[in-house]
C-alpha cells in the first residue's frame, strides 16, 4: 500500500503534525482571565437575530389567493389550507394556517409564494406552557406583516406576536389575543382546498371553479396517500 | 425532458475530462478490463471519471468481490433498492478504491421473495453492520452473518422491514400513535403532494 | 469469590415469576454506557467488564433513528433539503451538499461557479465549526473544560455568519439542488469571514498550548485504541481516523469536486493509529481548513447567478429529473459522507441511502477497540474516534 | 386517582414548613440541575448555552448526568420510543420536583417527521410538560427564554407538571403501556439481559 502517493496529493507527516508535550504551556491560558468575557448577560443584554432571520411567517391575506404552493412544498406538512369568515364575511380564498408543532422555519412556502403574500419576520420566541390549551398557540393563521412590525417596534423584542388563542370547537371561533391588548376574531368554517358547504351557495363564479379543481386535487392527494 | 437528459450525462463526463488534465478514461478503462479479465461473467463499463459499475449475478457476487477485492480496498456501502414492480431487490456494493481513485457500484439483483445472497464478512469486516442494516430495513437474508437481528430498529418495527417499497408508513403509524395523531382541530394526517 | 453464584432456591423462585437471573461469575458484569452519558450523545455500548477492564463491548444504536431514507421517499425533491440536513447535526451542510450534487448529476446541471464558490466555503465554515465542536466534546471528556469553553464561544462567531448568510443556526437548509438558496449578502460578510478566519488564526496557537501540547492530552491519549492500516481499511475507516493510520486518503483530493482542484492544501497522516495520532491530524487539519477559507476569501467570489437557471424550476414541487441514479460524496469531519441518490422520474426520489462516516467506524471498529481497554478509556476513544450516532441510526 | 395518594405527594409540603415554601421555591429556582441526556437535535445548542458564550451557570444552571440529582429536564428535539423508554425510566428516578421542558416542533405535534414510524408525535401524551419552546432549532436566546420562563413559574408555584404526573399516573401509563405493549418495563430490561 506504499503505492498510494498521487502527484496533487500534498502529505505532511511527522515532523510538521507531532508537537511537544509540555507542562507549562497550559499556565499561559490564564492571560484570558485579564481580558472582556465573550459572555451575553441574557436578561440584561440582548443579541439581535441576523437581518433576514427566518423566524415566524406573515400573511398578506388581502394578497394571498389560496393556491396551496405552500401547503405542496411544506416538508412538514404543517400547513393546511383554511376557510375563514371575518366578521360575517368569509374569504375569497383560503388562507394557509402555519402549525409551529411541525414547522421546521426552512421557508420554502415563502419562497414559493406566487404573489408574496407568506412572508417571514425575524421573530424566534414562543414560550408557553405545556398544557394542551396553551399549545393552541402554535397553530395559527399568521397575520399581516404590517401588524407585526408594528408590535415589533413597539415591543422590541422578537416574540410571537399573539399572546394567546383561543379556539371554541364547537362554534369553530377564534380569537387572538394580540400582545398590545387588541383582539381579533375570526371564525374558521372549514379545511382543505374545497370550499366548506357554508361558503359555497354565496360566491358566484370563482369558487366554483376552484371547487372543480381542487376536487381534482384532492383525489390526487387521496392517491398519495395510498402509496405512501 | 426525458429525452434530452441521456446527452447530458455524457456531456458531464467530457467536462469532468477537462478539468483534470491526465488521461482519466484509461485509468478507469483499464481498471475495468483487468477485473473483467479476472471475472468475465460479469458486465463492466464507465460511467464517468472515477465512476465505474459491475453487474453481477447473484451467485457469483461473492467471487467476484473477492476478485474486486485486490484493487478496491474499501467497502463503503451496501445499497439496496426495492424494485417493486420488477419483483426484485438491487443490491449495490459500493468499493472504493484508495490506491486509484475510483468509486464501483458492483450491482446485482434477488428475487423480492427470497432474498438471500452470501455474506462478505469475510473479505471486509465491516459489512457485517451494512448486512445488519440491510437486513433489518429490507429483509434481506446475509447468509453467513451472524448477528442479523433488530440493531437499530426494536422488534416489533423489525418485523415490519420498514424501508420495503410496500411498507405502508401512513398506516403504521395511525395504527400506533392513534388513527388522528394530529394534535389540532384540523387533521393534518394524509400527505398533499 | 465463587459464592457469587446464584443460590439455587432463588433461582427457581424467579423462574415461577418469569424473571431472569443472571448466573455472577468472578468480577463480570455488564455496564449500560449511554444512552444518557454525555460522550455518547445518545448512543449505547454495552460493556462486559472484568474489573476495570472491558472484555466485550456491543454497540446499542437506534435512538436516534427517524428513517430518513423512507421519509425522503415521501417527499418532494427540493422538500427534501429540510429533511436530509438533520442527519449530520454538527455540520448540517454536509448532508445537503452530497444530496444536492447527487440531484445535481442526475439532472445534468451544470452548477454555477459562484453557487460553487459559495458552496465550498460553506462547507469549509461547516467544517471549521464542526472542529470547534470537536473540541468541546473532547475537552470536557479528558477534563480540559477551558479549551470547550473558548472553542463554543469561538463557533459562535461561524453561527452568526451562517445566520446571516443563510437565515438558520444550526439548520442552515440552504445548498439545494442547482445551487444555493440566497446570494451573499454583501462585502461585509466576506470581511467579517476574513477577520474570523485571521483571529481563529490567532486562536489555534492558544488550543496548541492549552488542549493539543498538554500533558494530560497526551498522557490520556497515547497507546489508546490503536488501529493498523489493515484493520482501519478493512473497516472502511475514513477521514482523520484514517489518515491516523498512514493512508492519505482525502475525498476534498481524490474525489475533487466544486473549487477544491483549485485550491492548495496539505494532507496530514501519521502512523501510530492511536488516539494521540488522530487528535493531532484533527488539529493540522483545522490549520489547513483556515488556510482554505483564506485562499477562498482571495479568490473572491465569481460573478454569476447563484441558482441555476432552469425553466423546470418554476414549478418547485412538482419538479421531476429524470431517471437515473449517481453517487455524490464529500469530506466531512468526521470522514466520507457519500449519498446515493436513485430516481425513476418522478417528483419523488425513489430511493435516498446516505452512508454516515460513523457507520463504519462506529459500530465495528468501536468494539474492537473498546475491547481490553479501560472504562475511563472509553470516553476517549469514542471522542477520538469523532463518533456521531446519527449517522449509524439516521 | 385515590386520595392516599393525593396526600402523599403533599406531605412533601410539609404544613410545619409551609411558612417556609416561598425560601424554598426561591432555592429551587437559583439552583435547577439539568439531567444532561439531550435527546434529539436540540442537544448540539445545550454546548454554546453550558459555556462562555451564554453561560446559564449564572443562574445556577448546571448540567449533571446523575438523574437523582437532576431537576430540570430537558427535552430537545424528537424523541424515539427507544429514547422514550429511557426518558421515562429517568423522570421516574429523578426526585421530585423536577420538570420537563419541550424544545421544538417535534415534541409538539411531530414536527417534520410527522409520518415517522419511529418518532412519538404528542410528548404530552407520556410525560407531563412544563414549558414548551418553539422553533426548529430554538435559538439558544430561545432556550434561555424558556429556562427563564421555568425559574419564573417554579416561583410562583404553577410548574406543576411533577404534581400532574402523580396525580393523573394512571392515563400517562395507559398512554406509554398502549405504546410499548404490556409489562415493557421488565421486557425491555430482560431483553438486554440475555443479549449479553
Amino acid at each position: 500500500m506504499e503505492s498510494v502517493k498521487k502527484p496533487r496529493v500534498r502529505i505532511v507527516g511527522e515532523e510538521k503534525v507531532r508537537l511537544k508535550k509540555s507542562f507549562v504551556k497550559p499556565w499561559l491560558g490564564i492571560k484570558y482571565l485579564f481580558k472582556k468575557p465573550v459572555t451575553i448577560k441574557i436578561p440584561f443584554e440582548r443579541i439581535e437575530p441576523a437581518p433576514k432571520y427566518r423566524g415566524f411567517h406573515t400573511l398578506d391575506w388581502k394578497k394571498c389567493i389560496g393556491c396551496n404552493f405552500c401547503g405542496q412544498i411544506c416538508p412538514a406538512r404543517a400547513i393546511e389550507m383554511t376557510w375563514i369568515e371575518v366578521d360575517g364575511k368569509i374569504e375569497k380564498r383560503p388562507h394557509p394556517k402555519v402549525d409551529y408543532g411541525r414547522c421546521t422555519f426552512c421557508q420554502f412556502c415563502v419562497d414559493v409564494c406566487p404573489t408574496g403574500a407568506l412572508g417571514h419576520v425575524e421573530n424566534c420566541y414562543l414560550t408557553t406552557s405545556g398544557l394542551e390549551e396553551d399549545l393552541e398557540l402554535y397553530d395559527w393563521v399568521p397575520i399581516d406583516p404590517k401588524k407585526v412590525q408594528e408590535l415589533n417596534e413597539k415591543f422590541g423584542d422578537y416574540r410571537f406576536p399573539v399572546e394567546r388563542i383561543t379556539f371554541n370547537k364547537e362554534t369553530k371561533e377564534t380569537t387572538y389575543y394580540l400582545r398590545d391588548g387588541t383582539e381579533f376574531r375570526f371564525k374558521i368554517i372549514g379545511y382543505g382546498l374545497k370550499p366548506p358547504a357554508a361558503a359555497r351557495p354565496k360566491p358566484a363564479a370563482k369558487p366554483a371553479q376552484k371547487s372543480a379543481e381542487s376536487s381534482k386535487k384532492d383525489e390526487s392527494s387521496k392517491t398519495e396517500e395510498k402509496k405512501g | 425532458m426525458d429525452m434530452n437528459e441521456k446527452p447530458k450525462v455524457e456531456e458531464k463526463v467530457e467536462n469532468t475530462e477537462e478539468t483534470k488534465p491526465e488521461l482519466p478514461e484509461t485509468k478507469e478503462g483499464r481498471l475495468v478490463k483487468e477485473i473483467l479479465g479476472e471475472a468475465p461473467y460479469a458486465e463492466g463499463n464507465v460511467r464517468r471519471e472515477r465512476r465505474v459499475e459491475f453487474k453481477v449475478p447473484p451467485e457469483r457476487i461473492r467471487e467476484f468481490l473477492e476478485t474486486a477485492q485486490k484493487k478496491f480496498e474499501m467497502l463503503i456501502q451496501i445499497t439496496v433498492v426495492d424494485w417493486l414492480k420488477e419483483g426484485e431487490f438491487e443490491v449495490i456494493y459500493q468499493l472504493w478504491s484508495v490506491s486509484e481513485s475510483v468509486h464501483a457500484a458492483v450491482r446485482t439483483r434477488i428475487p423480492r421473495e427470497d432474498p438471500r445472497l452470501p455474506t462478505v464478512m469475510d473479505i471486509w469486516p465491516v459489512a457485517e453492520t451494512y448486512e445488519r442494516e440491510g437486513h433489518e430495513f429490507f429483509g434481506v437474508m446475509y447468509e453467513g452473518n451472524p448477528r442479523l437481528g433488530p440493531f437499530i430498529l426494536e422488534p416489533r418495527e423489525y418485523e415490519k422491514h420498514p424501508f420495503r417499497k410496500d411498507f405502508n408508513m401512513l398506516g403504521y403509524v395511525k395504527g400506533i400513535y392513534g388513527e388522528d395523531f394530529d394534535r389540532y382541530d384540523e387533521s393534518k394526517t394524509n400527505y398533499v403532494i | 469469590m465463587a459464592d457469587l453464584e446464584v443460590p439455587k432456591e432463588l433461582r427457581e423462585e424467579a423462574k415461577g415469576h418469569d424473571m431472569y437471573l443472571h448466573p455472577i461469575d468472578k468480577n463480570t458484569y455488564e455496564l449500560f454506557f449511554g444512552p444518557q452519558h454525555m460522550a455518547t450523545e445518545n448512543f449505547s455500548v454495552i460493556l462486559k467488564m472484568d474489573g476495570n477492564r472491558i472484555e466485550k463491548a456491543i454497540v446499542n444504536p437506534g435512538f436516534l433513528h427517524r428513517g430518513f431514507e423512507k421519509l425522503a421517499e415521501g417527499r418532494p425533491y427540493f422538500t427534501n433539503i429540510a429533511l436530509l440536513l438533520r442527519i449530520c447535526v454538527p455540520e448540517s451542510d454536509v448532508p445537503e451538499n452530497i444530496y444536492s450534487m447527487a440531484v445535481d448529476e442526475i439532472v445534468g446541471w451544470e452548477v454555477p461557479d459562484r453557487a460553487q464558490w459559495i458552496r465550498t466555503t460553506v462547507l469549509e465554515m461547516a467544517r471549521m465549526s464542526a472542529w470547534m465542536f470537536w473540541i468541546l466534546g473532547f475537552g470536557n471528556e479528558i477534563g480540559l473544560y477551558t479549551a470547550g469553553q473558548w472553542a463554543a464561544a469561538y463557533r459562535e462567531r461561524f453561527m452568526r455568519l451562517f445566520e446571516e448568510l443563510t437565515g438558520g443556526r444550526v439548520y442552515h437548509i440552504y445548498t439545494v439542488p442547482g445551487g444555493v438558496r440566497r446570494d451573499i449578502p454583501g462585502d461585509k460578510w466576506l470581511r467579517q469571514l476574513r477577520d474570523t478566519v485571521e483571529y481563529l488564526k490567532g486562536k489555534l496557537k492558544d488550543f496548541d498550548e492549552i488542549l493539543f501540547d498538554n500533558y494530560i492530552t497526551i498522557e490520556r491519549t497515547e497507546g489508546v485504541g490503536v488501529m493498523d492500516k489493515k484493520f482501519a481499511l478493512r473497516h472502511a475507516v475514513t477521514g482523520p481516523n484514517l489518515r491516523a493510520v498512514g493512508v492519505p486518503y482525502d475525498v476534498r483530493k481524490d474525489d475533487p469536486y466544486y473549487f477544491y482542484p483549485e485550491l492548495d492544501f496539505e494532507v496530514p497522516v501519521l502512523k501510530e493509529g492511536d488516539s494521540l495520532a488522530r487528535v493531532l491530524v484533527r488539529r493540522y487539519e483545522m490549520e489547513q481548513d483556515l488556510y482554505i477559507l483564506e485562499q477562498l476569501l482571495d479568490m473572491g467570489p465569481p460573478s454569476g447567478p447563484y441558482m441555476v437557471q432552469d425553466p423546470r424550476l418554476k414549478a418547485l414541487p412538482r419538479f421531476k429529473p429524470p431517471k437515473g441514479d449517481a453517487y455524490a460524496h464529500v469530506e466531512s469531519t468526521k470522514g466520507d459522507f457519500g449519498a446515493y441518490v436513485v430516481s425513476d422520474g418522478t417528483h419523488k426520489p425513489y430511493r435516498v441511502h446516505v452512508r454516515g462516516p460513523s457507520q463504519s467506524h462506529g459500530v465495528t471498529v468501536l468494539e474492537e477497540l473498546l475491547k481490553g481497554a479501560r472504562l475511563a478509556d472509553v470516553p476517549v476513544i469514542l471522542k477520538t474516534l469523532d463518533n456521531c450516532p446519527p449517522d449509524i441510526d439516521r | 386517582m385515590s386520595e392516599k395518594k393525593n396526600d402523599d405527594f403533599i406531605s412533601y409540603e410539609l404544613q410545619e414548613f409551609k411558612l417556609f415554601e416561598p425560601l424554598f421555591r426561591w432555592a429551587r429556582k437559583k439552583s435547577l440541575w439539568i439531567v444532561a441526556f439531550c435527546t434529539g437535535c436540540g442537544g448540539i445548542e445545550m454546548p454554546p448555552l453550558a459555556t462562555a458564550r451564554y453561560d446559564f451557570e449564572r443562574f445556577g444552571i448546571m448540567p449533571n448526568p446523575a438523574p437523582r440529582m437532576g431537576d430540570l429536564f430537558l427535552i430537545t428535539g424528537y424523541v424515539t420510543p427507544k429514547t422514550l423508554k429511557r426518558i421515562i425510566i429517568t423522570y421516574e428516578l429523578m426526585q421530585d420536583p423536577k420538570y420537563i421542558m419541550i424544545h421544538g416542533s417535534c415534541p409538539i405535534n411531530g414536527g417534520v417527521y410527522w409520518d415517522s414510524y419511529n418518532v412519538v408525535k404528542q410528548f404530552d401524551k407520556y410525560l407531563p410538560v412544563d414549558v414548551a419552546i418553539a422553533g426548529c432549532m430554538p435559538r439558544a436566546e430561545a432556550v434561555m427564554d424558556g429556562i427563564m420562563e421555568i425559574m419564573r413559574k417554579i416561583e410562583d408555584g404553577t410548574a406543576d407538571s411533577w404534581k400532574r404526573y402523580r396525580e393523573n399516573y394512571e392515563y400517562y401509563r395507559k398512554n406509554q403501556d398502549e405504546l410499548f405493549g404490556e409489562g415493557w418495563r421488565e421486557k425491555e430490561a430482560r431483553r438486554w439481559l440475555a443479549w449479553i
